[in-house]
Parts: C-alpha cells; structure tokens; sequence
C-alpha cells in the first residue's frame, strides 16, 4: 500500500496540495523521481543534501542533524512545497569526519544534479568541503566550526556567495561566561573573593579557542587566571590531578571548555566530592539532555551558555512552535541543538528559493539567503557579510545563559527571554 | 589373541603427497617392536597417527580392539599410549621441573606422580640438577633426556620412542639402551624407532623396516641383526 | 602534600583502569599469541548489556554486571570459535587473528549501534562509597577499580603462575604438538584463555560506564591506551602488564598536573627510547631459546 | 682452571688461521664455556667432541656472535684479527660461517633464493653475475638439483645439504659444523662424509662438532674433547678416544666401539 | 627466452591497458572519485606490503608516514608557495627521515612490540601536529591546498581526470618497484629475516640494515601517497594518521592476501568499491563489508590471491587434461607451484 501512497502523494504535492505529508514521514532516501513524469523539470521534486556524522563516535549528533532537516522537509512539502519544488533528503553519511569519506559524500552530493543545497550541523573537522561547495557553486548551509568557516571565507567573501553559516561566530563564547560574573559581581548577587578564575580545556580546536577567548578577556577585565590546564581529547575518566590543582589554587571561577558530555559530568561529580567555594561553568555539555538526565540534582549551581539550539523561552514563539513539531515526530520537546540548525538551514534555503524561483539558480539563491532575515527558534538569523556567519548579539542569535536550579535549567541570560536569575550555587552554604 | 595395537592398511599424507601406502604391523602385549627405515619415509608420519596428531587418509589403528582414529590425542594418551616425539623444540620458556610436571598432569593416577618423578631423576640425574633452567637453553642431549621424561611422567602402558638417541654422546646413548631395556618391564609395550640400528635390535624382539611408506621387512631382531641385508641396507660400506 | 596524595590517587585510579583493560588483552598475547582487536568492542558489548540489564529489566547494577559478564563469557566462546580457532594454526596465524578482530570490530560496533542507538548511557556506577586522602578523594566505580584490579589480575596472574590450567596454557603457546602429546585440548585452553579476557573486558566496560557515558566506540580509547600500557610493560608476564600500567597512570596523573595531559605521550615514546638506549635486551628481557 | 692444554700448533711457522684463546661463556652460576684454548691451522679437519652440554655448541655461539647471554670472556683470532664482540653478520663476513645444530634454512625461499640470499655478503651487492655462479657451484657442490623446490618440503638429508650449500657459498675460509650427521642413517653418513671431503679440499677449514665417531675419525686430523665446559683431551682421534678421561666422561664403558 | 619475456610483461601490459582504460569506463565524477581512492589506498596497501608482508615487521608507523607525507607537502606548498610537485618529492624524503626516527625501537624490538612502538609513534605524531599549531593549523589543519596542474591542465577538470592519471601511475610504479624489490636479492633477505634471523645474521645478512631500508623506502611511498592524498582533498587534518586508515589499510591486505602485489591491489579496489556501493546504509556497511572480510578470511585465508590460485591451478589442470596447455617448461611454476609436493615424495630420496 505505501507505494500507492507516495506515487499518490507526489502527484498531489506538485498540484500544491498538503496532502503530500504522508510521504515525507520518516522516508529519507526517498524513492523520488517518479513526479518528474508529469510535471516540468523545474517544478518537480528537488534533493537538500545532508552531510551528517550518521555513524561513528558522533552518531547521536548526525541523528540530530538528520532529524531537523526531515522536520523541516516534512514541513514544507506538507505546505504544499516551495515555488512548486517538492524536497527530498539525501544524506550523507560522514562517519567520523575523515577527510576522504567526506571528500566522498560531497562528491556525491554534487554528482547529483537533483541535488540543489546541501546544509549540515558539522560535516569535517576544518570545514574544507566549503571549498568544494563554493568551487561547484552549490548553496551550503553550515553550521559547527564557525572560526574554520570565517577563517575560510573571510579571505575571499565574494568567492563563496553561496555559503553561509547560521551559527554565528564562537567569539561569545569567550566574553559571555565573564561579562556575567562581573554583573553578578556588581549587583552583589555573589561576591568573589580576589576574582581569580581557573580554566579546564579539552585539546581540541573548539575548546582551545573558547580557552584562549576567555582567558585574554579575563585579564582585561581585571580578573587573574590563576590555573589552567589541558586535559587530551577524549574520555577522561579521572580528575583527580586537576582537581587537586583546583583545590590548592581555589579560584572564584572554575571554567571547564571541555565540551564532551560525560567528561562534564565526571568531572562536576569529582568536584562536588569536595568542593571550592568556586562558580562552576561548563562548556555547552549541559546543553544536552543526556547531561541532565545524568546530573540530576547534583548539577544544581552549574552554568553554561549555548549559541546554537533553540532559545529557551516561551517568549520566543518560534521555540515554541519548533517544540511541538519536534514532540509530534520524534515524541520530545527536547530538540537536538543540531536538529536545529539543520532545520533552520532547510528554512532559510527554501525562504530563498521562493525568492528566486528557480532551484537552479544557485548564485542567487546564494544571494537571497545572504540578504535574509529570518526569525527563527534560536533567534533572528542575519548575516555577517563578511565572515558569512550568522551575526550574534541579543537581537540576532543570543548567547543564551542558564543556571541548573532544581534539576532543570532556567535561562538566566538575555534578559529579554530570561525566565530566571542567578543565584549561589549550593556547595556555597 | 588380538593384537595389543595394530595397524592396518594405513594410508596417510602431507597436502597432495602421500607419505603411508599401506602400513600393516601389529605390537603384541609385553612385546617391544622397532620401527627402522631410511630418513622420510613415514616413521614419524606413522607415529603420529597413532597418536592422533595426524589424520591417516584411509586404513584402521585399533587399540586392544578398539579404533583409535576418532580420538583426540589426549584421549589416546589416556589410553596410555604415550609418544615422545622426535626433536621436540619442548616447551623453551618452561622450567624442567615444569615440564615434568606438566607431563606428571597427563597421568590420571596421581599417587604415581611422585614415584615416576623420582625414577625420572634417577634414569636421568642431570634433570634434577638442572631442574630450574629453561628448557630452551638445555643442551641438545639433556633436551632428548627431558623429553623422554616427560613422556615418562605419564605413566605410558604403551611407551612409544621416536628417535630418542638423536644427537646423544655415545655414553649417554648406552646409557639410554639400558635405561629403555629397564623401562620394558615396567610397561605393557613399547615402539622404538631410531637411527641406531643397533641399538634398536638389542632393545626389541621383532622389527619392521619401512620403506616409502610400506613395511619392506619385518623379523626377529635377534635375527635381524645377522641378516647380511642389514647390514648391506644401514651400515653403507665402511 | 595534598598535589602528592591526588597525584598518587589519580595515578592508582587510572592505573587500575589500563590494567584491567590491558591485562585481557595481555593474557591473549602471552598465550595465544595474538593481537586481539576486539578487545575495546568487548568492552562496549559488556557495557551495552549491563545497560540493558539495570535499564530494561530493572535489575541492580551490581547483579546486572554479573549478568553482562556471563553473557559476554558466551560471547568469548563464539569468538574463539569464529575468530581464533579457523586462522590461530595458519600460517601467519597471528596476523590472521588480528585482521578478523580488527573486522569484527567494525560490525560489532555497527551492530551496537543498530540495536542500542546512537544515544548517549550511561550504568549505575557500583556504590556510591568514597574514600579521601589528604583532600584527594575516589568514589564509586574508581574505588571499585581500585580495589578489583589487583585483586583480578593478581588472582589471574596466581591461576597461570601455579594451576595446571596456567602451565597447560603456556605449553601449548610454546610447542603445540607436544603439548597435544601430553594430553592438553588446544581447544579447550584457547576457550579458557578468550573467555577469561572476554570477562575482563565486560568487568571493565561496566566500570568504565558508569564513569563515562557509553557509545559504540568506547571501547577505542581504552583499548589505545592499553596499547601504551602494552609498549611500555611488556606482554611478557601479567605482572609486566600491571605494572606498565600503574606506572603510565601515575606519569598520566603527573604530567597532567605539570605539563597538561597531552604530552604523556610524546614523554612515552622518549621514555620508550631511553629505555631501549640504556637495556639492550629490551624492553622486555627476552630470550632466545 | 684450564684443562689439558690444547695441542700444540704444528713447528710450521705459519701462524695458525684461527686462534681460540682462553674463551670462556657463564650463565649465571653455570660456566658453560671454561678457559678453552686451540688452535686451527688452514686447511685442516679439526674434531670437537664431548657430552650432552659439555659447550660445543655454546663454543660455536660465542665464534660466531651469536648474541646470547652475558659477553664471553677470551679472544678469538681469525688471522690474527680478534672477532670476539663484533656481530654476527661481521664475522661470517670476515670468513668463519657455522651451521646450527638444528637444520635450519629458510623456509619461505626456495631451494635456489636459499642459496642466493647467502651469496654475496652485501644483499645489494652489485656483482650479480659472480654470485649466480657461486651459487650454482655450491648447489652441486652438495648436490642439490632442483633449484624451484620450496625449501619447506624438502626431506631432512636434503635440508641438512641446503644447509650447508648456504654456508659455503660464501666461501669462508673457517666452516664450523654442528652435528652435521645427527639423524642420518650410514649411507647418507658416508655421503656427507664425502661432502665435507670435497669442501675441504677446495681449501675450507672444517670444525666439526659430531656425536658420531666414525665420522670424526675419518675426517677429523685432530680434535679435541670437551667436559663441562673445558678441554680433557686433545690430539689425533685415535689416540683422543682411548684416553681415559675421554672414556669415562664421554664414551662410557661401551667405549670408542 | 623471447616468450619468457612475454610471460613476465604480459601481466603488466595488462594491467597498465587496465588502468588507461578504466576512465574511459566510469567517466561520472562520482565514480573516478572512487576509482582514484582504489588507486591511493592501492598504493598505500602496496607501500605497506613492503614492511608489513615481505618482511613480516609489525609496522603501525605507515599510516604516520603517509600523514608526514601529507602534512610536509601541504605545509611547504601552504608557506612557501612551492610547486605541489616539488613538495610531493619532499613528501618522500620527509617520509623517510620521519622511517629513520620510527625505526629506532624497531633496532632492539621485535614481533608486535615493535607494533606497539611504531603505533606509539603515530599518536606522537598527532601530538606534533596539534603542538606545532602555527607551523600545521593544529587542529584547523590547512585548508584550501592548491590544485596540481601540468602545463595548462588543471588535475581538478574533466572529473577529476588528471589526479586520476597521476594516481595510475603511482600505483604502477610502486608495484613495479616493490615486485622487483620482492625479487631482488635485497627482498629475498627480507624473507630470510623474516624467517630466521639468527640464521640470516649467520649468514652474513645485517637485520638492522636490510629492515631499516625497507622502513625508509616503504615510508618514502606512504609520503608521496599522503601528498597525493592531501592535494585531492586540498586539505590536510590530524585524521590522516587516523585508526581508520590502519583498519581499512590491513582489511584490505589481507583480504587481497598478504604477500601478493596484485591480491593487495583487489583488495584495495574491492573494498573501496564496497564502501561506496553500500554508502547509503549506514550502520550497515560495516556490517556488510566486515561480514565479507570475515567470510573471505575463513574460505581463502591468503585472501582473494589465494582464491585466484586456486582457481588458476584448477583452470590449469583442466587445460592439462585437455592436452592444450600446461608446457612442462612453464616457467611461471616458480612462482606459484602448481605440484608442490609431487616432485618431492619420499621415494625419490631413497
Ligand atoms: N608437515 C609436513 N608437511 C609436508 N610434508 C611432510 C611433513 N612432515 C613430513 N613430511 C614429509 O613426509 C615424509 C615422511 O616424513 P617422516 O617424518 O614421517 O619420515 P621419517 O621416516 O620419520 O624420517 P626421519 O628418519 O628423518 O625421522 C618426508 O618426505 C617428509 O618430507
Ligand atoms: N642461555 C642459556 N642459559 C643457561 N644455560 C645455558 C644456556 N645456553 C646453554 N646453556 C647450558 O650450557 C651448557 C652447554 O650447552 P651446549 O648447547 O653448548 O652443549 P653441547 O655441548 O652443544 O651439547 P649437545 O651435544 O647436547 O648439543 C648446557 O648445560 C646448557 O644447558
Ligand atoms: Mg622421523
Ligand atoms: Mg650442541
């Protein structure tokens, strides 16, 4: 019966008609093709490509990615598609980002000619598939490594009309995580002793980048890193030597950039074992719902800040209207923050090609997303022109900040969609 | 009276090759019979098969009437069929007292460990001096000496030697005859092959010569050792 | 004091962890004589079915662990059947072994990922004990590791050292055939010797997941630095082995509050050479028989 | 310590080709090699005989560099030249080339690349054409025919030939043999026996490690008998193995029979 | 003589046809992308043959040697604006400096220690990289590595023709080379080594010096095979010294079977070809191309070499029967025996 059913559905979406969500459920591949039939090249069913870390350690990620981009397909093919284009997903499967597998899946994708965009959350370590997106004139919508993405295209923006990153620049992450205390500090929420701060990074180009970001603000504002420490990349099962680092120095601030779930959760449970009167910030880990599952209560106190996934607030309606697609899919509200930016990024490509018209038009196309403005659940998406990212600050994509209170994280920063304030964590009673 | 051990029609080979055409010989109880034959020509293939190292391509081995092909080489040697194999590298990186002990696990009487352990030591003194040196770095002779040991350990009812004088200084290979006439009252049988032509009829009662894979002669070994074809066969001319 | 006693502590804890997952793959090497690959997807198969035994069927961690290691105890049996016994008589049977390990690591891994998903778990850590030295503390499954280390390996390293079992393996690594002629089962000692490993794996893959959350690959890092933990004490003896690894965890624990943990390996490999500079047997001593 | 002296070198002037001075090997407790001292004249046969472990073998290890153990004590002088310390590969270069105790070739080549691989000192030498025609004379030197087989399958009496096909075709000028009729039956004794004849006379100097006293008396000029480490007897055959001493460490009540 | 000489190139005429040809075949750029990762992974496996199967050393370090290969190429064409084709060429001399200093364990060590040393290694490599950020990008790696071209002619166009070219003809010439190596007197005392060394050293082959010769030229073929790899994905990362190519690198050898040029090559190109068909299944290529792996392991333990000659000989013995072929004077019989023990039974030594 299902075959009847898609053969039926794709008839009825190129007739503009919504009855076309049956099909696009939970079928990625897609069997496609059989609309071309009877409709005009330029208005049948076209590919956005997926590059996705599907299997591998980052699995769990991929899946995000590949969850998002499918919502949003759904949508749009549900809304009776764009400019009379029906979509299909292609994804890519780029393992553990090696250079080859990716040269690989790009290559397919471009070899591909139904293919007209192609979006990720992340696809390689360095971003060099940019190149070959940009060399084929294909729209790439990108997320992760936005300091590889700036670096790339910020020497030549003009060359890579058709790439841009809905993720802005990390550059936040290094000043975020300090502006806050000093507020803190100000309005006399928390009092630092001799605002001495101490840093835990991972040794891997996201981490040390934040690192070195906040550790350079630190000294400017007048604060005195007092320890710092590399931990290798990968799982780190014991803490110990750097906590008893910690301890001797014993630092107002604890900042820990190693961004990796599980290493976050030990080492905040090492931590808490014997505790500094120290604030406790971790990287992005806290951001995933295995972190709190897993941290529970014990990670009541904990801050950490996020650029990326959706903005944590009724307040923002798109979050809301996301949340409920996303629990009527997948039966969570908790929406992968890779979901999101694959989602957005399958938005923001058809919002452009219904600008332009013509899937083929990919300059354009370019051009049009380069041009746009779009509200979406992690924010307004605006970009950069220079660097291609998307721009950051509170009226764009915030720099959300959260404290764990009760076992749930409560936004405590912007204050435009804040549902809570800072309070002292409880190992300082 | 059945045959202790027999074989029979024993056909067996190595890949393509066919080394055993067509073995038949027979081991009555309490008697000691030689195996003697040019180099490569099967007397270690056979012995292996007897044991159950080797799989023989077609033919029978019986062991006081029963068929010893199905079984493993362990069940053979509970059997008590014991084999020392010919210029075995032994267990280098093994102690001598581990290696006895090691053929000591093999016997399931083990009230015997102790008595045939000391038997060892006293057939052959120099493993007891030498019993915490590796076993790789024995010499060739003592090597001989340890792996008949071990053999030994085993309690063998049927003891079968495969060219236990290789390498041996000609005192240590006297010494070696008298120690095998010694060992043939306490076991039920014995199968000697070696070189040493001479030393194989005195130690035995019958013998078989095999020849490309086939028994060529067979005989007293009291006689054997007159017979001028012997000697024209295995002496050369001097 | 207080940096000693954590150094020393840190030290201890991830020393028990690399013996644990080295030793297994130490017993496989000194005995069999091959590499075994797989070692780090044991690991993860023991944790995924400890995973499923607390979460799916509710049964207490410590019961669940128990359970996992008879499962993957079975699973060693197959392993050998499938992996060792076709090729370990081969010529070049030693790397034979290691490229179909290598292999069924890739599908095991797979095949986790296929029926468990790509989410991230996590197992009930053992107890929520911890003990403090001078300000240094270890709780839950690091104090287990601590105390199961020594305890297994020595146990193990007693059962080759003294029992039958432990010479009838070394025998049969040293002269297959005249092991056979004493009456030893090959197939029953290289059994014995897989699954042994096999548990050790899953006793440290439950440990290793109530540390860390769990993934298909877990078992990869584990299993790369019990590599180094194998370069640097040797296969030769168990006790090697443990060694080796007490001693990388504590140079782990003290380059990383010196230096930061990213250059124990380069301090390794001039370690390394240093050594082989100064003995010339060796690392290890070796002997040629 | 010491032992019986070794024979006295010849009152030829010519100094001896190799010269074994006071060479000593300990195992831990266990001295294998005590204080052995000979002398081999070019051109001679010259006997080593003794027990089961009396250091035959641990005497050609320590000739020949065999890396093994602590270093050995003494010097060994091969034309004067001292090859005690310096690695095996060295001293087969500078002339003295052994064979084991146990019939090793390499099984992976063939009958042939056996041969060839052992030609030329330098494995890239460049000489390539002399070394074919060492390597075809040394193969019917010991007569080996066919060149293709795979040394693996070859039979014990062939081994033992491309055994020492692979030692001669460097043409040292000192072959130490160990144990080289061990596992023969007589007709192939008397085979190699001629074997080692033909070698000799092509100007190799043999040292002969043998259980087998025919052997030892048909080819040997002189020997010597080695106990627990050092040296009991010395001089011609006959004469070595009627001596007491020789009888009771060595040949036992059955004697030289 | 004249068809002796025939019989030994006709292979190699084949295979050269083969490789000219093949482009003409998979013109798609989808498809030369795989062709061309056959050819790199060909000529890596075969590199790798050199150390790893001839001389039977457990060497980890050749993944190292490719990324060495791949990071010098990338950081002199990245700094220096040299021309890719001179840095390929110090590819190789890097790669062989980098051999000299993997090789220092391998002096004292022997069997899978020297694996665990050589691995040690690799990561130490990684650890360089990271470390030396300014000169490698660190884990940014360098990015946006200029095209090779020849003349006027861009490697990039035409599907990617010309890095195809350039790959065939690596891949024929390192198994030009290492085929003569495996013959020359040089590889037989690798094999001699390999097989025993005590006696090797016995018969005046330096271990130290053949196997370090061996490390240094294998490596000088991984580095170039890194340069190649780097300008075609105009990019260089830590992941070139990755635990991925070690397991695709040895699934391949031995899935080809170890000890043969042309089975190393099938492997390569199999297992390529299998990744791509099967790319779309997820978790499931692996499973698929494992499961091969495996079953081929069990049925042909040498690997699809040795499945060919069994095949081979069978094809043989039928044609002998026919009376058509099969000339007593075969002269590839040296090469892979087809009788192997019949000439030697017992009864012709009596
Ligand atoms: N593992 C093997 N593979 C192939 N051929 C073998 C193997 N073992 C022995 N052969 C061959 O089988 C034949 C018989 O060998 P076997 O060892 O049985 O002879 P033997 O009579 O015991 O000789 P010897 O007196 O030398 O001990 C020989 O030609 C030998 O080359
Ligand atoms: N590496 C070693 N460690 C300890 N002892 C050793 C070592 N190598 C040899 N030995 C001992 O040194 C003695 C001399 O051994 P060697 O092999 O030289 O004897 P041999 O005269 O050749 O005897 P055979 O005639 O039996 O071959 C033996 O007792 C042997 O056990
Ligand atoms: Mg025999
Ligand atoms: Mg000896």
């Amino acid at each position: 019966g299902s075959s009847d059913s898609s053969s039926s559905s794709s008839s009825a979406s190129s007739a503009g008609s919504a009855a076309g969500s049956s099909s696009a459920g939970g079928d990625t591949s897609g069997s496609g093709g059989s609309s071309g039939s009877n409709a005009p090249a330029a208005r049948g069913e076209i590919t956005i490509g997926l590059l996705a870390t599907l299997t591998g350690t980052t699995a769990s990620d991929g899946q995000g990615a590949q969850r998002g981009a499918e919502l949003a397909i759904k949508e749009l093919n549900a809304a009776g598609g764009v400019a009379g284009y029906t979509f299909k997903l292609r994804a890519e499967d780029t393992k553990n980002e090696s250079n080859d597998v990716v040269t690989a899946g790009v290559q397919n994708l471009l070899s591909d000619d139904s293919v007209k965009a192609v979006v990720t959350g992340y696809a390689s370590t360095t971003n060099f598939e940019i190149n070959n997106f940009a060399r084929a004139g294909m729209v790439y919508i990108l997320g992760g490594g936005t300091a590889q993405t700036a670096e790339i295209v910020g020497k030549d923006p003009a060359k890579y009309p058709t790439i841009w990153s809905v993720t802005p620049s990390y550059a936040q992450y290094g000043t975020g995580p300090v502006d806050l205390a000093d507020q803190w500090a100000a309005a006399g929420t928390w009092k630092p002793r001799n605002k001495s701060a101490y840093i835990v990074t991972s040794d891997n180009a996201y981490s040390k980048g934040i690192s070195t970001d906040l550790k350079a603000y630190f000294g400017k504002k007048g604060w005195s890193v007092v320890g710092e420490q590399t931990v290798p990349f990968g799982a780190v099962s014991d803490w110990g030597t750097v906590l008893a680092d910690i301890r001797s120095k014993n630092p107002d601030y604890v900042v820990n950039t190693d961004y990796q779930v599980s290493n976050e959760i030990t080492f905040l449970q090492q931590f808490l074992q014997n505790p500094t009167k120290s604030l406790m910030f971790l990287q992005y880990g806290p951001n995933q719902p295995a972190w709190l599952d897993e941290a529970k209560a014990s990670g009541n106190g904990v801050l950490y800040n996020n650029l990326a996934g959706v903005i944590a607030s009724d307040k923002n309606p798109e979050t809301v209207t996301l949340q409920k697609a996303y629990q009527a899919a997948y039966g969570t509200s908790a929406v992968d923050p890779q979901a999101v930016i694959t989602y957005q990024a399958v938005k923001i490509y058809a919002d452009a090609l219904k600008k332009v018209g013509d899937a083929d038009k990919k300059t354009e196309i370019g051009q049009a997303i380069g041009a746009s403005t779009t509200k979406a659940a992690g924010g307004t998406i605006v970009f950069d022109q220079q660097t291609h990212l998307a721009k950051a600050g509170d009226d764009f994509v915030p720099l959300q900040s959260f404290q764990i209170q009760d076992a749930k994280p409560v936004l405590i920063a912007p204050e435009k969609y804040a549902g809570g304030s800072f309070v002292l964590p409880p190992w300082f009673q | 009276m059945t045959a202790m051990l027999s074989v029979e029609g024993l056909h067996a080979g190595y890949g393509r090759s066919s080394v055993l055409r067509g073995i038949d010989l027979h081991l009555d109880e309490g008697e000691a019979i030689g195996l003697l034959g040019p180099n490569g020509h099967g007397k270690t293939t056979l012995l292996r098969c007897v044991s159950g190292l080797h799989r023989p391509t077609a033919g029978d081995i019986r062991f006081q009437g029963a068929s010893l092909l199905p079984l493993s080489p362990r069940a053979v040697l509970r059997r008590g069929v014991v084999q020392v194999p010919q210029g075995s590298r032994l267990f280098p990186r093994m102690t001598v007292a581990d290696c006895l002990r090691l053929g000591g696990a093999a016997n399931p009487d083990r009230s015997a460990r102790r008595p045939l352990l000391d038997e060892v030591f006293g057939l052959f003194p120099k493993l007891q001096q030498r019993s915490a040196q590796l076993a790789g770095t024995l010499s060739g002779g003592e090597r001989q000496m340890l792996s008949i040991g071990i053999g030994l350990m085993a309690g063998p009812r049927v003891l079968i030697l495969d060219e236990p004088t290789l390498g041996l200084a000609p005192k240590v290979k006297h010494e070696l005859a008298d120690a095998i006439r010694q060992l043939r009252g306490r076991l039920e049988a014995l199968v000697l092959v070696d070189g040493d032509m001479d030393l194989v009829l005195r130690a035995t009662d019958r013998f078989y010569v095999v020849e490309s894979g086939q028994v060529v002669q067979t005989g007293d070994s009291v006689a054997g050792a007159d017979s001028a074809r012997m000697m024209s066969l295995f002496l050369g001319d001097v | 004091m207080d940096a000693f006693a954590a150094i020393l502590l840190s030290g201890l804890v991830l020393g028990s962890l690399y013996g644990l997952m080295a030793s297994g793959l130490s017993l496989m090497w000194s005995t069999l004589g091959v590499f075994n690959f797989g070692h780090g997807v044991l690991l993860a198969l023991g944790a995924y079915f400890a995973w499923t035994f607390t979460e799916q069927l509710d049964l207490p961690v410590a019961l669940a662990a128990v359970l996992a290691v008879v499962v993957l105890a079975v699973v060693g049996v197959v392993y050998e059947i499938a992996l060792v016994r076709p090729f370990i008589r081969r010529e070049n049977g030693a790397m034979l072994v290691m490229v179909a390990t290598l292999a069924v690591t890739a599908l095991v891994q797979s095949v986790i990922q296929l029926l468990w998903g790509p989410q991230l778990r996590r197992v009930p850590q053992f107890t929520s004990a911890s003990v403090s030295l001078s300000g240094a503390t270890v709780s839950g499954n690091q104090l287990v590791a601590l105390v199961a280390a020594p305890v297994l390996v020595g146990a193990l390293f007693l059962v080759l050292k003294r029992s039958p079992i432990g010479i009838a393996v070394r025998a049969l690594e040293q002269n297959r055939d005249h092991a056979r002629l004493v009456g030893i089962r090959p197939a029953a000692v290289y059994v014995f010797v897989v699954v042994i490993a096999c548990v050790l794996a899953a006793f440290a893959g439950v440990l290793l997941a109530g540390i860390q959350f769990m993934t298909p690959t877990m078992g990869d890092d584990p299993l790369l630095r019990a590599f180094v933990v194998l370069a640097f004490g040797g296969t030769a003896s168990l006790g090697g082995t443990l060694a080796g690894a007490y001693l990388i965890g504590l140079l782990e624990a003290a380059t990383t509050y010196f230096f930061g943990l990213s250059w124990s390996p380069v301090l390794l490999f001039l370690a390394m050479i240093v050594v082989l500079l100064l003995r010339p047997e060796g690392l290890i001593r070796q002997r040629t028989a | 310590m010491g032992g019986v002296a070794a024979p006295p070198a010849d009152r030829d002037t010519e100094a001896p080709l190799l010269s074994v001075r006071g060479v000593s090997k300990t195992f831990g407790k266990l001295a294998a090699v005590r204080d052995v001292s000979f002398d081999v004249r070019s051109g001679e046969v010259f006997g080593l005989a003794g027990p089961n472990g009396a250091g035959k073998s641990t005497l050609f290890n320590v000739l020949t560099g065999v890396p093994f153990g602590p270093d050995p004590g003494g010097h060994v002088l091969l034309r004067g030249q001292d090859v005690v310390g310096r690695p095996g590969w060295s001293i087969t270069r500078a002339g003295l080339v052994r064979t084991f105790q146990t019939e090793a070739v390499f099984d992976d080549l063939s009958v042939l690349q056996n041969v060839r691989v052992c030609a030329s000192p330098s494995a890239l030498g460049r000489r390539g054409r002399v070394a074919e025609d060492r390597v075809r004379e040394a193969l019917e030197t010991v007569g080996l025919t066919d060149g293709d087989a795979p040394a693996k399958q070859l039979s014990l009496v062939d081994r033992k030939r491309l055994m020492i096909a692979t030692a001669i075709v460097s043409r040292p000028s000192v072959l130490l043999l160990d144990e080289p009729a061990a596992g023969l039956e007589p007709q192939d004794q008397d085979q190699l026996i001629d074997l080692l004849r033909t070698i000799n006379a092509a100007g190799v100097t043999i040292i002969l490690v043998e259980h087998v006293l025919r052997v030892l008396r048909t080819l040997c000029g002189r020997m010597i008998v080695l106990d627990a480490g050092a040296v009991i007897a010395g001089g011609a055959p006959e004469q070595v193995l009627a001596d007491p001493a020789v009888v009771q460490a060595y040949l036992g009540p059955g004697g030289a029979a | 003589m004249a068809i002796r000489v025939l019989r030994l190139l006709l292979p190699w005429v084949v295979f050269a046809v083969v490789l000219a040809v093949l482009p003409g075949m998979f013109t798609s750029a989808h498809s030369r992308l795989v062709l061309i990762q056959a050819l790199l992974y060909g000529v890596l496996a075969v590199s790798w043959n050199l150390t790893l199967g001839l001389a039977g050393i457990f060497n980890f370090a050749q993944i190292a040697f490719f990324g060495v290969g791949a990071y010098s190429s990338a950081i002199l064409v990245d700094r220096t604006g040299m021309s890719p084709w001179l840095a390929m060429a110090l590819a190789a001399v890097s790669a062989a400096l980098s051999a000299c200093v993997a090789f220092l364990p391998v002096l004292r060590l022997r069997g899978i220690y020297v694996g665990l040393a050589t691995y040690v290694f690799s990561q130490l490599c990684i650890y360089l990289v990271l470390g030396q950020s300014d000169l490698t990008g660190g884990s940014n790696g360098i990015v946006g590595l200029p095209d090779m071209t020849l003349g006027p002619v861009n490697f990039y166009d035409h599907n990617r023709y010309g890095y195809y070219c350039l790959g065939a003809v690596l891949l024929f010439a390192v198994c030009a080379v290492f085929l003569a190596i495996s013959r020359s007197r040089f590889g037989l005392s690798l094999v001699a080594l390999r097989n025993n060394e005590q006696l090797a050293a016995s018969r005046g082959i330096r271990r130290t010096r053949q196997q370090f010769l061996a490390f240094v030229i294998g490596a000088a073929a991984a580095g170039v095979a890194g340069s190649y790899n780097a300008f075609l994905n105009s990019v260089v990362s830590t992941d070139v010294f990755g635990f991925g190519y070690l397991t695709i690198l040895l699934s391949m050898i031995f899935l080809g079977g170890r000890s043969s040029i042309p089975g190393t090559v099938v492997g390569a190109v199999v297992i390529t070809v299998l990744n791509d068909r099967l790319s779309g299944t997820g978790a499931w290529q692996q499973v698929v191309t494992s499961a091969i792996i495996l079953v081929v392991l069990w049925v042909f333990p040498e690997g699809l070499a040795g499945a060919g000659r069994l095949l081979w000989r069978r094809v043989a013995a039928m044609r002998g029967r026919d009376g058509t072929g099969g000339s007593p004077t075969d002269t590839t019989a040296a090469a892979v025996p087809l009788e192997p023990a019949a000439a030697h039974r017992p009864a012709d030594h009596a």
